[in-house]
């Protein structure tokens, strides 16, 4: 009982969370909900008996990349634009290709017979497993992943640090100044100085 | 019942938490007196006791202000996530052999969570506040806090390695007869020592609301209760933090060269607080020694000395257990 | 009624539709990014319900997760720093004005 | 190699950093209990107006001042109200009836005491100067020509241990050496005038 209560209020909280995300205006908000939708999904992990997930969720998806998303926002868009058009000409369109999709999935699914019958516990030592599993059956996935996390690190880091590069707006800003020499400083202000 | 149980568990340890808080801020009145040569506070009550309870009866009753342009709901939010994810980190530590309110399988990542989301109450303060001091503090804050916070988890892995669990329980168990795993990881011990200060945004490393460059950082505008829940969330990772490093590096309730079977419990819940108060001690003494780092030799440190000793330390750790092991 | 399987996936197509609407009709480069991590969580929550009710005795769908929770990291950052790069160039993080590599 | 000797350097420095503040800690304390305890000022220090005021002779506790508003006119915020009486002295003209300072204005700038010319006023060595109320704040250091203590206790809270406040010692002996010339000076004139006045 508690169980399903606990279900269906952070189930109606992450899609309530969710639609905030892909419906307000203010994108600084969005990412907001988006920390909370984690942290409803984190909630029905532990449900699902994946306390670690849930745990490793909070650190890294909302202590982590929602912050870096965070940071981007803050550096580039002007947050309190809401006046803007935030939606493309799909605006219509798409909804409605989702629900399509939404119902044919939910076809499949709910045509598939699952073979649920027995609930069986989970095993105690759920950390010990998945640690074994990394290092024996998912070895070179997680190889791959390493590298993977190591590449993007550089290439990051190689793609964000392109100073030399000149900015290649030339529109009139406010002061009538050309943008060209301005642009630069605000992002690499630490950078010059070395 | 259980839900009464929890809400009754939740009432004990806010108090708790908040007596202890009352009781950090005279003392860190009083060691900073001690080591500029004064007194500190003395006329509040006797010796001063009463001094912060003063204080933070003048802070529940002040007006309170908020800006017009503010967000309001996230304004309102910010303090409030700012106490709560630090509070929450206490339900899995243990304070004796079979006090503690729940031991998690994963005990220790679970705090290393919840410390992680406070990032967002920094975040949400700056950006609620609606003013460019909050906000260029609140980056700050939010920068540090999850540069420093990849050191304070690699330097504990070695402890996890050597432990072979994550419960907090089971590592304090481990430590028996005097082992206590500062003497395997002093390195690990004094990186997390350090990041654990940064992380609870302590001076050398208080930056993000450097009184006399930022005015207050992401605080500025926060007055009367919302300030002091902020205050209270400061002393609060700062107990967790302290109490971390006691169940993870120094034997928790242990006490080394005696068979703790035959000592009381109580015993052993002076022993943890000793403990944790020395640890507290030593962050205070750091404060007022320890002159500010500059922004960018703080990025620095974190990153170019801290997280290479940390790994460093960690693939030792493992190099010698794997030898030991085979 | 015990909630199972059905239910967990149900949700996941849900908030899956949710997350590519986002990205179909957000016109912000940002958003977008938001909507996809949406669609990431959607598939771990169906990879950990898989798992709890189909096999629960092994953690395939748990390093599944992880492997998903690594990767989205990887992707955040050099998201991020495209982001940046073109936020540099362009003075705008909208998808229509970014028909060109070069300006 | 080098980086690792300048870390190990960076963290003995920080020990000894500690050692100091840990020996530090068991010094003697510094602290002066304020309100019980008065640190001993520097005869130089400016502090409050304070009304000089005969000590002996005739006219003894009539305030020194005789109205000549040298100081109200020079006072840069105006802060000073002088009304004034005949003189019961008849070798003066006026006497000071009410001399009211306003210390919401008054920035210690010394100048009106430097531009009395009868010794009158001085900056004495009081410094506690707050109060619950803004009317407090204008104070009447004259009242009726003469020197009245419960009034002067009244308009402000009576801190300074000595009434009459020690300038610099060196100072005050020029001072004191002046004033006995001319009181002299001015004994000597009288006496001069009078017996011409009587043979008159």
């Amino acid at each position: 009982m508690a169980h399903a209560l606990m279900f269906y209020l952070f189930a109606a909280l992450a899609i309530a969370a969710s639609l905030a995300v892909i419906l307000h205006r203010n994108i600084f908000k969005s990412a907001t909900f988006l920390a909370g939708m984690l942290f409803c999904l984190a909630a029905l992990f532990v449900l699902l008996d994946a306390e670690f997930i849930a745990v490793v969720q909070v650190l890294i998806y909302i202590g982590a990349i929602t912050i870096l998303i965070v940071f981007a926002i803050m550096l580039t868009t002007k947050i309190n634009d809401e006046h803007k058009e935030q939606f493309n000409s799909q605006k219509f369109l798409a909804p409605i290709l989702a629900l399509g999709l939404l119902g044919l999935i939910l076809t499949i699914v709910v045509k598939i017979q699952w073979t649920t019958a027995e609930i069986s516990p989970v095993p105690s030592d759920i950390l010990g497993l998945i640690g074994t599993a990394l290092l024996s059956d998912f070895i070179f996935p997680f190889d791959v992943v390493s590298i993977l996390l190591l590449v993007a690190l550089i290439g990051a880091t190689y793609i964000a640090k392109q100073e030399d590069r000149k900015p290649l707006v030339t529109e009139v800003d406010e002061t009538g100044e050309h943008g060209d020499g301005k642009v630069k400083h605000a992002l690499h202000a630490e950078e010059v100085e070395h | 019942m259980d839900v009464i149980l929890g809400l009754l568990y939740v009432v004990i340890l806010f108090s708790l938490v908040a007596v202890q808080v009352l009781i950090l801020v005279f003392m860190e009145r009083k060691v900073s007196a001690w080591i500029q040569s004064r007194i500190g506070p003395n006329r509040v009550g006797p010796w001063g006791l009463l001094q912060t309870t003063a204080d933070i009866i003048k802070l529940i009753t002040k007006e309170n202000i908020r800006n017009i342009q503010s967000d309001k709901v996230i304004f309102f939010l910010a303090p409030i996530l700012a106490f709560v994810a630090p509070f929450a980190g206490f339900v899995t530590i243990p304070v004796a052999e079979n006090l503690g309110i729940q031991d998690l399988n994963m005990g220790a990542v679970y705090v290393f969570a919840l410390g992680s989301s406070m990032v967002f109450s920094v975040i949400w303060a700056g950006y609620g506040s609606n003013n460019r001091y909050a906000l260029i503090g609140a980056m700050r804050s939010a920068a540090q806090m999850i540069s420093y916070e990849i050191p304070l988890v690699t330097s504990v892995l070695g402890v996890f390695l050597i432990a072979g669990t994550l419960s907090m329980r089971e590592i304090v168990a481990l430590q028996e007869s005097g082992t206590w795993y500062v003497i395997y990881q002093p390195l690990g011990f004094i990186l997390f020592l350090v990041a654990a200060t940064a992380e609870a945004n302590r001076a050398p490393f208080d930056l993000p609301e450097a009184e006399s460059e930022l005015v207050a950082g992401f605080h500025t505008e926060y007055s009367g209760m919302k300030f002091a829940f902020f205050f209270l969330a400061e002393y609060t990772e700062m107990l967790v933090a302290c109490s971390l490093m006691t169940v993870l590096f120094l034997g928790g309730w242990l006490i080394p060269f005696v068979d703790n079977s035959q000592i009381p419990w109580w015993i052993h819940i002076f022993v943890f607080i000793f403990k944790v108060y020395s640890m507290i001690f030593l962050m205070m003494w750091f404060r007022w020694t320890f002159p500010r780092l500059r922004v960018d030799h703080l990025m620095q440190f974190g990153w170019k000395v801290l997280l290479p000793f940390a790994l460093v330390n960690l693939v030792v750790t493992g190099a010698v257990a794997l030898w030991l092991k085979s | 009624m015990e909630i199972g399987l059905y239910h967990y996936l149900t949700l996941s197509v849900i908030l899956f539709a949710i997350g590519m609407t986002g990205v179909l009709i957000r016109r912000s480069v940002l958003s977008m990014l938001l909507s996809i991590e949406i669609l990431f969580n959607s598939i771990n929550l169906a990879a950990l319900a898989f798992n709890r009710f189909l096999y629960p005795a092994t953690v395939t769908g748990h390093v599944f997760v992880i492997f998903i929770i690594t990767i989205a990291a990887a992707e955040a950052a050099v998201a991020l720093a495209i982001v940046m790069i073109v936020y540099k160039n362009f003075r705008s993080l909208e998808v229509e004005g970014l028909t060109s590599l070069k300006r | 190699m080098r980086f690792l000797i300048d870390v190990f350097k960076g963290l003995w420095s920080l020990f000894v950093g500690l050692g100091v503040t840990f020996k530090y800690m068991f010094r003697k304390k510094t602290t002066v209990q304020y309100p019980e305890i008065k640190k001993p000022l520097a005869d130089r220090f400016i502090g409050y107006v304070k009304m000089m005021y005969e000590t002996e002779g005739e006219f003894a506790g009539h305030t020194k001042c005789v109205a000549c508003m040298a100081c109200v006119v020079v006072c840069p915020v105006s802060c000073i109200q002088v009304t004034h009486d005949k003189h019961p002295d008849p070798t003066k003209k006026r006497i000071a009836n009410d001399f009211i300072l306003d210390y919401t204005k008054c920035e210690f700038c010394n100048l009106c005491v430097e531009a009395c010319n009868f010794d009158a006023i001085i900056m004495g060595h009081d410094y506690e100067l707050s109060f619950y109320d803004r009317a407090d704040m204008d104070m009447i250091l004259v009242k009726d020509k003469k020197y009245n203590d419960d009034l002067y206790a009244a308009s402000r809270r009576q801190t300074g241990s000595e009434y009459r406040p020690i300038i610099a010692p060196r100072e005050r002996e020029i001072v004191d050496v002046i004033n006995k010339r001319e009181h002299e000076e001015r004994l000597k004139k009288q006496a001069e005038k009078s017996p011409a006045q009587q043979s008159e």
